[in-house]
C-alpha cells in the first residue's frame, strides 16, 4: 500500500530524518491556521497517490496565511489524474540550494535491497534512469547485515556530496534504511532531499511504499490506507479475498489462480476481445465468494459477457458447479455467460452447469472465442 | 525419469496438523508420495493419518527420527519464513514452500541465508512439484499428468494444471513438472530448473511458463540460448496486464518499464525458444516424440 | 565487566523477562522497609561478585520485615570470599515448583552465540557440564540472522518442558536474547528460571558479564561497574592504560606485550621464582607510564625484586631506557631491579642503564635467574 | 618464498592518516612494500607521503584507482569493524587488522560473514605479517629477521619478535611470520597458517606460538599429527596464569577449565611437535639446516 507524502514524512521524523516544519489540513481554514503558525512562505502540497502534482498545479507557493487560504481552497477542489485531493500538506518554504535523490527499493534480480542515489534530485528518478542511468549511484545492502557506515559513504561519495554533508548524509541514510525495514516497505524514497541555502539537509518530500504481504506486522497502516486511490469494485473484492483488478474492457473475467486469469484475458484479446478484468477467485469455490465475485463483475456498465474459466485441480468441477449455480440463482445475472469447467470431474460439472443457462465451453480456445461473440451480441 | 523427487523422496511436512497440510497430505500419500514425518510445534508424539505419520516438535528432531530428505511447507506466512529457516539449519536438502503471502524482505533474508547453505527452496507461494508416477511434494493434482519426458517449469499453478492437462490429452506426459512460484524472489528461478533438465537424460524437452514481472524470462533465455541443446517451449502469461499493478502474484507486476511480457516473449524467440500464442498451443510445438 | 544480580535483573525486566519484585537496599533499614512493601516472605540476597553466596549464608529467606532487618544487618557485615557486602537485594520469595537454567555466551570454538540450557537449573551449570553434559542442551545462534522461533522452541524440547510453558519460555528466550546482543554481554544467564507453584515462569536469579572491548558503546554501564570487586592496584592499572593482574609471588613484572608478560612470568617459575604480578605496558614506553607501572608494582608488599622485560621493536631500546630511568628518579624503588632490553639499538640503551643502579642482563634465561637470585637476597 | 605476502603485494592502508596508520606506512615503505593507497573517509583526494601515496575515500574507490590486493586496518575498534567489513565486499582477497579491543560479538558478525566470501582476515589484535626481504604488511620491526626457510605462526606480538630475533642471531632465516592475534574470535586459525606453510615448497620447519585460552593450538596439534609433514617447534605462554583473568589479550583466558598452557603442551607434543619451555630454547629445537 502507498502512503501518502505526510504520513511518509512523519515516518521520516520518527525515524530521526530531518522534514520541513509543517502539518496536514483537509481544509482551507484548516492550512490557513497553520500557515499562520508556521509563519512566512509556506507550500500548499495537495495529498493524492499519483505522481505528477507539481505539473498538475497540486502544488503551490503562498507568501502569506491568505494566500495559503486561497490556494488551499483550489487544490482541494481538484482531481488529479481522477483523484480528488481531500487534503493538503502546508509545510514551510524552503530556500533550496540544491536537489538530491535518496531512495531504497528491493532489487528483485539481485535479491538484495539496493540504495539510489543521484545528484539530479527533485525530478522522475525513473526517467533520470531512463536518459542518463550513469547519474545514479546504486548500492546493494545485504539483507543480514543491514547498512554499514562505509555504504552511505560510498554513496554521499557516488553523488559528489560536499564532505561538509556527509555526516548528516550518512545519518539520513541510516534513518531511510530503518524505516525502510522497519516498515516492510517495498519502497522508502526522498524526492527531494534537498540541501538548503542555510546548509541544512532535509526530506522535502517522500514517497513510502508498504508490503501488502507484511501488513500483519503493522496493524497501525491499516488505518492509514486512502481508499481513494483504489477502484470501489478493487475494495468490494479485497472484502472477500479476491484478487481484482478492473479494466477497460467490455467481457468480465472469473478465473481461478493468477496465471490462469492473465491467460484468459490475453487469449480473449487474441481473439478480437476485451477483457473488463482481472479476476482470480483463489482456490476452492463457495458460492458466496462466486456470487461476490459475480456481482463486482457486473457492477460495472460495461460488461457485455462473462467469461468463467475454471480449472479443477483438487476442487472438484462438479463442486465448482454447485458453487457457480448457487451464486446465478443469487445474483441472476443479465450478460451472456460463458463457462469452461476442466479438470477433474469435468463431466459432472458440465451437467450440472448445463441446467443453468449458461454457455458451455470445453477449450480454452472456444471458450474465448464464443466469450468474444457474445460481447458483440453473436451469441446469448 | 525426473529431477529433485522421486520414489526416493521421504518427505516432511511442516504444519501437518493445519487444515491445508492435513488434506494435501492425505492427497500426496494416496499418490504414493512417502510421507515419513510431519512436524507441528508442540504436538509433538501424536500421529495423524489413522496413526501412520508421526508429528514431532521440530524439523531437527524429526529428520533424526525419520531420515527425512524433502520438507513441504504448509504454514501461515508469517511462521512460513521461521519455517524455512528451520528446515535449512536441520540440513534438509530440498524445501518446497507453499505458503502464499511472506514479505518480500523475509525472502530477502531467506534467499540470502540459503545462499550460503546447500540446501535448495522451490517456491514460495508455489504448488510444488509432481514427478508423475513417482511423487507428488505439494499440490498439484496427481491425476492431470501422465510419466513421460516432457519437463515443464512454471511460475503459475492452475495454468501450469492446464498445460499438465492439454499434454495428457494428447498422451504427452511429463518427467517432472516444478512450480517455482509467483513471488517476486524465491528460492530456485528458471535457469536453476532448465539447467537441470537438461543435465536430465529422461527429459527431451521442456516448457517453460512464465508470465510479466521480473527478468527471470530473459535470463532463461540468455540460458536458453548459450547452455540448452534440447528444445524448449515457452508461454508467458499477462499480455494484457496493465502496468503498475500485480496480477494476483507478487511477482506478476510491470514497474519502471520493466517485466513486460512482449520482451520475455522477443527473448525467448531470439533465443531459439518456440513461444505458444496460448497454452493449446503448446502441445503442438512440442517436437513430436 | 560482571553486573551485579540486581543490575543483570532490571535488563532483564527492560527486556521483557519476568523477575521478581524487590528492590536492592544499602542499609538494613531499607531493607526493613522493601519487606514491608512487599509483604509475605522475602528473600535476602547479598550482592557480590562472586558465586557460592548460598553456601556463605549470603542468601537467607526472612518471615516478616523483622526478620528482613536483622538479617540484613547480618548479611551487610559479611566479606564473602574476601569481598564486603556493600548491598543486599530483598526480593518477593517465590514458591519454587522447578529449576531451570538458560544462558547465553559466546561459543569460542563455533564463532557463534550458544544457548545452553537444563532441566538442572539452580546449581553450578561449569559443574553440571562436567559431570554430566548430557543433561546440557546447546543451540548455536547464527550472528547476523539472529535468534529464530524454532531454535527457541528446540530448546524448550530438549529440556523437556512442559508445552504449557512453551509460549512464555520462548519469549524469556527471546528477550535474553536481545538484552545478550544490545548490551554486548558476554554471558547473559538467568539460573534459576524457576517454574512457580503458580505456574509462574520467573528469573529467581540473574548474571550478566558485558565486554569490556564494548562499552564504548554503552556508557551507562561504567556507572555500575563495582570496584570492590577487583584488586586497588588493578583499578589503578587501568587508568594509565596497563594490563596489570596482581598474583601471589614475589618478583614484579614489568613487560611489553601480553605474550611476553606471560612468558616472562613462566621462565620466572621455571627458574624457582614466583611471579607477583603479569603487567603489560603496552607499545610505547614514556617515562610517566613506566613511573606509574613501578608504583603499582612496589605497592605489594611481598615484591622482593622487580624483572623489567622489554623488546625494542618500533620503540627503540636507547628510548625505552631513558623512560625508566626517568621513571627510577622519581619512584626510586628500594628493591633490586633487573633489566633485560633486546632489540634495536639494545646497546645504546643497557649503556644508559648501566648509569641507574640496575641489573642489566641480555638474555631471557640470564634475566630470570638474576632475578630469581635478587628476590632471594642473593643478588642486589 | 613466503606464504600470503611477497613482492607482488600490493598494499592498502585503511587509516592511513591517523598516527598509527602514517607511521607504520612509513616503516613498511622504508621496508620496500609497495604502499599504493591509503583509505581515509572524507580525505579522498589528498595524498601522504611527500606526495608518494594517494588517499581515498573509500575502498571500492582505492582498489579500483590501484589494484591493491592486500589492505592493512589501522582504524580506532569502534570503526574497526566497518573497516574489515568495507575491504570485503571490495573484494580484497588478504585484509590484515591490526586493531586491538574489537567487541566479541562484532567479530562474531564479522568472522560469519566472512565465511561466505572469497578473502581472508588475518587478525584482528595482531602485529601483521613480515615475509623477510620482501613485504611487511602491519607493525612487527622489519630488522629483527632475515630470509629463510622457517615459518612462524603465532598469536602474540613482542613475544614473536623476541623469537624472530632469537633466530636470527643464531642466523636462522624466515620464510614468514604471520601474526594471527590475540583475539578470541579472528580470522585466520594455527590451522590456517600450518596448511600454507605445509603447501609452501619454501618453509621447511615451523614454530607456533601460544598462549592459554581456547583451542585453537589442540586443533592445530590434531592438525600437525594428522596433516603435518614438516617438523613443528610449539611454545605456549601461560603456564602460570591464573584462571578467570585475561591476561592481556583478550582471548588469553582459562575459562570453565579450559585453555590450559598444560593442555596444549601436552597436545603438541602427543602430536609429534618439540614444545620449548622457553624462548631461548627454539633455536636450539629446530632442526639444522
Amino acid at each position: 500500500m502507498k502512503l501518502h507524502e505526510y504520513q511518509s514524512k512523519q515516518l521520516f521524523a520518527r525515524y530521526g530524518i530531518p522534514i520541513p516544519k509543517g502539518r496536514v489540513a483537509s481544509t482551507a481554514q484548516e492550512a490557513k491556521q497553520i500557515a499562520e503558525e508556521l509563519g512566512g512562505k509556506v507550500v500548499i502540497k495537495s495529498q493524492v497517490l499519483v505522481g505528477g502534482r507539481g505539473k498538475a498545479g497540486g502544488i503551490r507557493l503562498a507568501k502569506n496565511p491568505t494566500e495559503a487560504e486561497e490556494l488551499a481552497t483550489q487544490i482541494l477542489s481538484m482531481e488529479i489524474k481522477g483523484l480528488p485531493v481531500r487534503k493538503v500538506l502546508v509545510d514551510e518554504a524552503a530556500n533550496i540550494s540544491s536537489e538530491i535523490y535518496l531512495g531504497i527499493t528491493n532489487d528483485r534480480a539481485a535479491r538484495k535491497p539496493v540504495i539510489m542515489a543521484s545528484a539530479a534530485g527533485g525530478v522522475d528518478i525513473e526517467e533520470v534512469a531512463r536518459v542518463s542511468p550513469e547519474k545514479i549511484v546504486k548500492v546493494h545492502i545485504d539483507p543480514l547485515l543491514g547498512l554499514r557506515d562505509y555504504q552511505a559513504r560510498d554513496v554521499a561519495a557516488g553523488i559528489d556530496l560536499p564532505r561538509d554533508h556527509w555526516k548528516n548524509f550518512i545519518a539520513i541514510t541510516h534513518g531511510l534504511w530503518k524505516v525502510y525495514t522497519e516498515c516492510d516497505a517495498t519502497l522508502a524514497e526522498i524526492n527531494p532531499l534537498v540541501i538548503t541555502a542555510e546548509n541544512q539537509l532535509i526530506a522535502l518530500d517522500g514517497k513510502m511504499i508498504i508490503d501488502d504481504n507484511a501488513l500483519f506486522r503493522h496493524p497501525e497502516f491499516s488505518e492509514m490506507r486512502d481508499l481513494d486511490a483504489e477502484a470501489p469494485s478493487e475494495i468490494e473484492a479485497r472484502k472477500y479475498g479476491l484478487s481484482f483488478i478492473k479494466l477497460d474492457g467490455d467481457i468480465g473475467c472469473m478465473v481461478n489462480g493468477a496465471g490462469l486469469a492473465m491467460t484468459t484475458m490475453d487469449i480473449i484479446k487474441l481473439f478480437g476481445g476485451n477483457p473488463a478484468n482481472f479476476l482470480d477467485i483463489g482456490g476452492g469455490a463457495n458460492a458466496d465468494k462466486v456470487a461476490a465475485a459475480f456481482r463486482i463483475i457486473l457492477s460495472d456498465p460495461n460488461v457485455k459477457a462473462v467469461l468463467l474459466n475454471v480449472f479443477g485441480g483438487i476442487t472438484r468441477c462438479d463442486e465448482v458447479a454447485h458453487g457457480i449455480v448457487a451464486a446465478m440463482q443469487e445474483v441472476k445475472p443479465k450478460v451472456p455467460m460463458v463457462v469452461r469447467l476442466v479438470g477433474t470431474n469435468a463431466e459432472e460439472g458440465r451437467e450440472i452447469l448445463a441446467t443453468a443457462q449458461m454457455i458451455t465451453a470445453e477449450t480454452l480456445v472456444d471458450a474465448a472465442q464464443k466469450a468474444v461473440a457474445a460481447s458483440k451480441g453473436a451469441i446469448q | 525419469m525426473s529431477i529433485l523427487i522421486d520414489k526416493n523422496t521421504r518427505l516432511l511436512v511442516q504444519g501437518i496438523t493445519g487444515n491445508e497440510g492435513m488434506f494435501h497430505t492425505r492427497q500426496m500419500v494416496a499418490y504414493g508420495t512417502q510421507v515419513v514425518a510431519g512436524v507441528t510445534p508442540g504436538k509433538g508424539g501424536e500421529w495423524v493419518l489413522d496413526g501412520k505419520i508421526p508429528v514431532f516438535d521440530s524439523v531437527r528432531i524429526a529428520v533424526e527420527a525419520t531420515g527425512a530428505n524433502t520438507s513441504v511447507i504448509f504454514v501461515p506466512a508469517r511462521f512460513a519464513t521461521d519455517a524455512i529457516f528451520e528446515a535449512a539449519d536441520a540440513a534438509i536438502p530440498l524445501i518446497v514452500c507453499i505458503t502464499e503471502g511472506i514479505p518480500v524482505q523475509d525472502m530477502m533474508r531467506v534467499r540470502n541465508y540459503l545462499d550460503q547453505k546447500k540446501c535448495r527452496l522451490v517456491g514460495p507461494n508455489c504448488p510444488g512439484l509432481l514427478s508423475p508416477g513417482q511423487s507428488k511434494v505439494g499440490i498439484i493434482p496427481g491425476d492431470i499428468s501422465v510419466p513421460g519426458n516432457v519437463g515443464i517449469v512454471s511460475r503459475s499453478g492452475t495454468l501450469t494444471y492446464e498445460v499438465l492437462y492439454a499434454l495428457k490429452l494428447r498422451r504427452i506426459g511429463v518427467s517432472t513438472c516444478v512450480g517455482i512460484g509467483g513471488d517476486p524472489i524465491n528460492g530456485t528461478n528458471f535457469i536453476d530448473v532448465l539447467a537441470m533438465f537438461e543435465d536430465d537424460p529422461h527429459t527431451e524437452q521442456v516448457v517453460l511458463i512464465g508470465e510479466i514481472g521480473g527478468t527471470d524470462e530473459e535470463k532463461a533465455a540468455e540460458f536458453i540460448a548459450s547452455r540448452m541443446t534440447k528444445p524448449v517451449v515457452g508461454f508467458i502469461a499477462g499480455q494484457t496486464a496493465p502496468p503498475g499493478k500485480r496480477m494476483g502474484h507478487a511477482g506478476a507486476i510491470i514497474e519502471g518499464g520493466s517485466g513486460l511480457a512482449k520482451d520475455k516473449i522477443r527473448a525467448l524467440q531470439d533465443a531459439g525458444a518456440k513461444v505458444a500464442r496460448h497454452p493449446e498451443e503448446i502441445p503442438d510445438l512440442l517436437t513430436k516424440i
